[in-house]
């Protein structure tokens, strides 16, 4: 045929390499590109942290791993839940494919909320990632000291505060104070002064080497990944309204793969930075 | 027309599965296997004091659960031979990656670990081969 | 056209080649060469450059004389051929050939330069920081790094045709410890110590560059190497000496402590206060 | 031949209404991947331009440093007396090579020659996504935006060199650029990263899916070969840079330390993370431009294409190695220097393919009937200085030989001769060649060879001086070396490559001056005036929406110039064997 033809009725035919849709193809490299993401940030957090001089332990960095386990277990079962409603929306029935969707999307939400409380608990012992909001300090030194002066120093004005631990908190100050303290002797006081119950709201700083290399690698991995679940679950609120038969079998396939990658992520997340 | 006919349709592509049952077992083993690697944490873990091997199971545990929710999740169990030219490159690139900053990143911080100077100097490093020296101390640690 | 289009071409052999040789004969060469291992690698320069030069003056040359040739106002037809995989082979097993020989011919000056320390007590400690070298050397104990050590900015003295081991450190930011004339070149990078080492052969005054972008002044981060007699670098030293020990305030306190308080960088300054 | 009604995803083939869209729809937000690429091109254009004034800016203070810039400097640094402080200076080398690299040379390949060769040249009527192509295209925004905002923020724009090593890139304190500047800077390159890859996924999927029956992997242009590559390239090292701006980002702004060896962080960290992108980005920015070359080459030396299979091995090769040589940008880092032995020897190899391609293009040229066209001067120009700037790579490859000449003016020429020498020769060779399909005008031959004599000339003598004083030494990124006596013997050449910058600057006005000019009065184009033989000659000039009135079928490769099998010079890929002389869709 030549150019001649009349071309309005066109369709172009082609010849695919690989036997699967164009969409599902893009998903698959798009994963790629999301396993190099990753793997030089979890290459990242390797190397500084087997190499790093010392590094806290879960209990130092309030780490809890049956928290961590079970948000692994929400996040497998949302995978159970997803692929289950890829399979109904291949039978065709929307309706099963939905509830699956909305249970997979539950549990997805789930998952954010207890790393939020997680993050909740970081934030409350003072664990940020922002140096200025920070209460650890990796090594007793001088920076140390100043640090502890200007929290004891708002303990002092606290006039709320119990008189026991008010007249113990005066005593360390006067420690401080005194120009040729030795950091390391007013960091072991100041942990045990955290250990009384009714002081240990006041927060004051602690020691904890490689507690800054921690609290970075921590926040960036899980933040990265939180932030791919809630993209995850924008997706599906995406999806939910439409109808989901055979027709929208492939957009439930791509978007079950994406989140299967994001629970891959979570596999090996969970033992690097709450079991190792 | 000698090539073969295009399809972009998307029922001609349903690539065939295991069935429910098949998505409960790999659930199943998912969760015992995510139990491993949670027991190593716990009193009754032998290995508590051998902290490399322990480590090595973690991850063997992590690379067979990514094995499974690939394999069977994700259907690759199923596809025909294009999944290995869009899984493995990715993957064999992401460990040269991981791999290749171990020896210059890793390992040189790590000398100043077992070093093992005073906590005020561990941010100063050597070069490994760099015999120990006396002027180890860092000019700018107070 | 064809023929003026050739000349053009063949401008870049022809200019090519009196450039190195212009450059050779009216000084724009090397800088002059006063280490012990910097013939070495000026030779490897050489050999590369022949071997370079050759290939390139054959291919530009075949290039230009292609084009004259094969010009298409005088060629009648193309001659139709899809390549020879014979001659593919045999080019890129001698091409090969010369590039292993290449990468094998200086591994032997690699290990020499960068991985075979010589087994001597560090001379000096070059500290790299916005924007000057600080020199330290050991003082009367002749060990580098306790509190009898000796500062000296700027310019770096070394005894002539003696092994030179530097301990190479940044206070700051990368800087890169650059000796023109004797073929060094090494970053100084922080939170690490690494060893440059040299033999210098004449005495004189060369150029300490700053090769490594490291903030506004980079321009004007310049040292001196000042290669002298072993007797005039001793008396050098115990000039350094009696003018540090006039200023009496230092001899008392640790070193270290001293260093941060006379020098304090970038960033110790950052790091110290709290983030923004 | 019939047309055989089979189903196909995106939109139908010619959209009756296309003619009808209001003008938003059709040049700003359109899905077109025609438009697509000439909005990439006009936009990458426009920073050639900024890009290049910066560039002269910096030749000025290297010539007569200190001294008052004529006009420009009474405008901009009335403060300083029209002189370019040091501030400034190393501001300007930063976003030189930022633009440059980011906003020129990798969305000129991929972006504009990428979005508009590849439907045509594989005979698809788009892109497989075209709304996620708009995208990646309004994407570029955002990134643009971001680096023009920089240049206005208190302290100027990202100082720091466009690698951006840490910690004078994490410090606040550290560059006059680190506020606010730095800041911008990598969120433009984030969002770049994140265009790029959209862009590059889509490649992948158009090409490995959508070609023409017939069009098998083999029977592909090189353009097509070098965009396949490029994108894989994007796709697998954008990440890692990404990753690395997010951790340098955190860094910045929130106090992570990542980078900052008092954090227990790593500097060197980032370079390793930034090379494994940005070596392949070298990459990335010559592997589009050599397909180019070599479709040009091969058009008008009216031959085949001389190895067709070693050309596309060599690509492959090219890209695989580029992967593993990351560490040879850092021989003198502090790296481990045992590693650098390794990258040192797969640095090397990778001469090999480049010395494959170098040969067969003079192959191609040898026996054939050369045109002189503007297109082909351009992509002779990339051959010739091709080979300059790989050989001059060898040096820097041998770590020993890299002691004395990394961070000298010998890599500068070295880059330029890859990156003028090579990429930007072949972006104006690929103009004049497809000018036509993109505008259905031809542009100005005469004006098109006196730019291209005029650029060849004072590129040649801007950089090639530049092995000379990196042979002597001299340091780049210093805003004068004043302070060492051993530079001083250099300056008369400093003044020499400024005068040919200017003069090389000066000209590019010339070649917008043809462009533009040829879009208003340029001779009108028919399908195939260069009497090519690959898919996009065979559709109208310029395509309308969907490309094709005809079914693109592939009876062969694309480089059966000077055929015996017919009488024509030429034999067009969708040409059926037995239609002598009849060629499908040529006039």
């Amino acid at each position: 045929m030549d150019s001649t033809a009349s071309a309005e009725s066109i369709q172009l035919r082609y010849q695919p390499a690989v036997p699967i849709r164009n969409g599902k193809l893009m998903l698959w490299l798009f994963l790629s590109t999301e396993v190099m993401f990753f793997a030089a940030l979890i290459g990242t957090y390797i190397v500084l942290r087997f190499g790093a001089a010392a590094w806290p332990t879960p209990t130092d960095v309030h780490l809890s791993e049956p928290i961590g386990a079970l948000n692994t277990f929400i996040l497998i079962c949302s995978s159970v839940t997803i692929v289950l409603a890829l399979e109904s929306a291949r039978a065709d029935s929307g309706g099963r494919a939905k509830a699956y969707l909305f249970v997979t999307l539950l549990l997805g939400a789930a998952f954010l909320g207890i790393k939020a409380y997680e993050y909740q608990v970081k934030f409350h012992h003072g664990l940020h990632v922002d140096r200025a909001r920070r209460t650890i300090y990796d090594q007793a030194d001088l920076e140390y000291a100043s640090g502890l002066r200007a929290a004891l120093r708002s303990v002092t004005a606290d006039t709320n505060a119990d008189a026991a631990a008010l007249a113990a908190a005066t005593a360390l100050l006067e420690q401080a104070n005194n120009p040729d303290a030795d950091p390391s002797a007013l960091a072991l006081q100041a942990a045990e002064f955290s250990e009384v119950p009714e002081a240990a709201d006041w927060r004051l700083p602690i020691v904890i080497p490689g507690g800054h290399m921690w609290t970075s690698t921590y926040f960036l991995l899980t933040g990265l990944h939180a932030l791919h679940v809630a993209a995850g679950l924008l997706v599906f609120v995406c999806v939910l309204p439409l109808r989901l038969g055979t027709a929208r079998a492939g957009l439930l396939e791509n978007v079950g793969l994406y989140w299967h990658f994001v629970d891959i992520v979570w596999i090996f997340l969970f033992p690097l930075l709450y079991l190792f | 027309m000698a090539t073969e006919d295009s399809s972009g349709d998307n029922a001609q592509h349903v690539t065939a599965t295991g069935g429910v049952g098949n998505y409960i077992a790999v659930f199943v083993g998912l969760c015992l296997l995510t139990g491993m690697s949670f027991l190593t944490t716990s009193e009754w873990w032998p290995w508590r004091d051998q902290p490399g091997f322990t480590r090595t199971f973690m991850m063997a545990v992590a690379c067979a659960k990514a094995l499974l929710v690939l394999l069977f999740f994700m259907h690759l169990k199923h596809e025909a031979g294009w999944k290995y030219i869009l899984t493995l490159p990715a993957c064999v690139m992401a460990i040269i990656l991981a791999a290749s900053l171990v020896p210059d990143v890793g390992f040189r911080l790590r000398s100043a670990a077992d070093r093992a100077e005073p906590a005020n100097n561990t941010r100063e490093t050597t070069i490994e081969r760099g015999q120990e020296n006396a002027s180890d101390q860092a000019p700018s640690d107070n | 056209m064809g023929k003026f289009w050739s000349l053009v071409f063949l401008s870049v052999p022809v200019l090519g080649v009196a450039v190195f040789v212009a450059a050779a004969s009216w000084g724009y060469w090397f800088p002059q060469n006063v280490s012990a291992h910097g013939g070495q690698i000026d030779h490897l320069f050489m050999v590369i450059l022949w071997l370079t030069g050759a290939v390139f003056l054959a291919t530009e040359i075949v290039l230009a004389v292609s084009l004259w040739r094969f010009d298409g106002a005088k060629s009648p037809r193309a001659r139709f051929s899809r390549g020879n995989m014979r001659i593919e082979l045999g080019l890129a097993a001698v091409v090969g050939l010369l590039l292993v020989f290449i990468t094998v011919y200086q591994l032997e000056d690699w290990a020499e330069a960068k991985i075979r320390q010589p087994d001597l007590p560090p001379t000096v400690e070059v500290n790299g920081r916005q924007f000057e070298w600080v020199m330290r050397y050991p003082g009367p104990n002749g060990e580098l790094g306790d509190a009898d050590d000796l500062f000296s900015p700027g310019d770096l003295h070394v005894p002539v045709d003696e092994d030179i081991l530097v301990s190479l450190v940044s206070e700051d930011v990368l800087h890169s410890f650059y000796l023109p004339n004797l073929r060094i070149k090494q970053d100084a990078v922080p939170g690490m110590r690494i060893p440059v080492w040299f033999r210098a052969t004449e005495t004189g005054v060369f150029d300490l560059v700053c090769a490594e972008l490291c903030g506004w002044g980079h321009y004007k981060m310049a040292g001196r190497l000042i290669v002298e007699s072993r007797a005039d670098y001793e008396a050098f030293l115990t000039r350094l000496e009696a003018e540090q020990n006039e200023d009496g305030f230092e001899e008392q306190q640790p070193t270290a402590a001293n260093t941060s308080q006379r020098h304090p960088s970038v960033a110790e300054v950052v790091y110290r206060r709290a983030a923004r | 031949m019939t047309v055989a009604a089979s189903p196909s995803p995106g939109a139908p083939l010619v959209d009756a209404n296309s003619h009808h869209r209001g003008f938003l729809r059709r040049y700003i937000f359109s899905t077109d991947h025609k438009v697509i690429g000439l909005q990439f091109y006009f936009s990458t254009l426009i920073w050639f331009f900024v890009g290049g004034a910066l560039a002269l800016a910096v030749r000025w203070q290297l010539a007569w440093p200190w001294s008052e810039m004529p006009i420009v400097g009474r405008m901009l640094f009335a403060a300083e007396g029209g002189q370019i402080s040091p501030e400034f200076y190393t501001m300007l080398v930063t976003m030189h090579a930022t633009i440059m690299i980011f906003f020129v040379i990798i969305p000129i390949l991929a972006g504009a020659f990428g979005n508009f060769l590849i439907p045509l040249m594989i005979g698809a009527e788009d892109m497989a996504f075209p709304t996620l192509n708009m995208f990646s295209y309004w994407f570029m925004w955002p990134a643009f935006a971001c680096m023009t905002a920089s240049f206005f923020v208190a302290g100027g724009a990202a100082s720091a060199g466009w690698t951006s090593y840490p910690p004078l890139s994490v410090l606040h304190d550290a560059a006059p650029g680190s506020g606010p500047g730095q800041t911008l800077w990598l969120l433009g390159v984030v969002f770049i990263g994140i265009a790029s890859m959209l862009g590059s996924l889509n490649y992948l999927t158009t090409i490995i899916q959508m070609r023409a029956p017939g069009m098998t992997m083999l029977r592909l242009p090189m353009t097509i070969w070098g965009l396949f590559i490029t994108a894989i390239l994007q796709a697998f090292a954008l990440p890692v840079l990404t990753a690395a701006s997010v951790m340098q980002l955190t860094d910045r702004l929130l106090g992570t330390g990542f980078y900052l060896s008092e954090a227990g962080g790593q500097p060197l960290l980032w370079q390793h993370l930034f090379w494994f992108y940005s070596h392949p980005a070298v990459y990335i920015m010559i592997l589009p431009a050599m397909g180019m070359v070599s479709d040009i080459i091969s058009c008008y030396a009216r031959k085949p294409l001389f190895g067709y299979r070693p050309m596309v091995a060599a690509i492959i090769a090219i890209a695989g190695l580029g992967f593993i040589v990351w560490g040879h940008h850092m021989f003198m880092s502090g790296m481990n220097p045992a590693m650098g032995t390794t990258f040192m020897a797969a640095t090397i190899l990778i001469a090999l393919p480049s010395a494959v391609k170098v040969f067969n293009w003079l192959g191609t040229l040898w026996g054939g009937r050369i045109e002189f066209t503007s297109a082909m001067l351009n992509a002779l120009a990339f051959v010739s200085m091709f080979i300059i700037g790989g050989l001059s790579g060898i040096f820097m490859a041998a770590t020993t030989v890299d002691i004395v000449i990394h961070d000298t003016y010998f890599i500068v020429g070295h880059l330029h001769y890859v990156l003028f020498g090579g990429s930007t020769f072949a972006v104006f060779a690929g103009t004049y060649h497809w000018f036509p399909k993109m505008f259905g005008r031809q542009m100005n031959e005469f004006w098109g060879k006196v730019h291209f004599l005029l650029t060849f000339l004072f590129f040649n003598g801007t950089f090639f001086t530049m092995h000379i004083i990196g042979m002597g030494g001299y340091p780049r990124r210093v805003a004068a070396a004043t302070a060492y006596a051993e530079f001083a013997r250099f300056e008369p050449l400093n003044v020499f490559m400024t005068i040919c910058a200017l003069g090389m600057g000066f000209t590019q006005l010339i070649f917008a001056a043809n462009l533009f000019g040829s879009l208003i009065w340029g001779r009108r184009a028919d399908r195939n005036p260069w009497r090519a033989n690959t898919l996009e000659w065979t559709a109208p000039s310029p395509p309308p929406h969907g490309n094709f009135d005809f079914q693109p079928v592939a009876y062969r490769g694309p480089y059966e110039y000077s055929s015996p099998e017919v009488t024509a010079d030429f034999y067009p890929q969708n040409q059926p064997p037995d239609a002598e002389p009849a060629t499908a869709a040529a006039h």
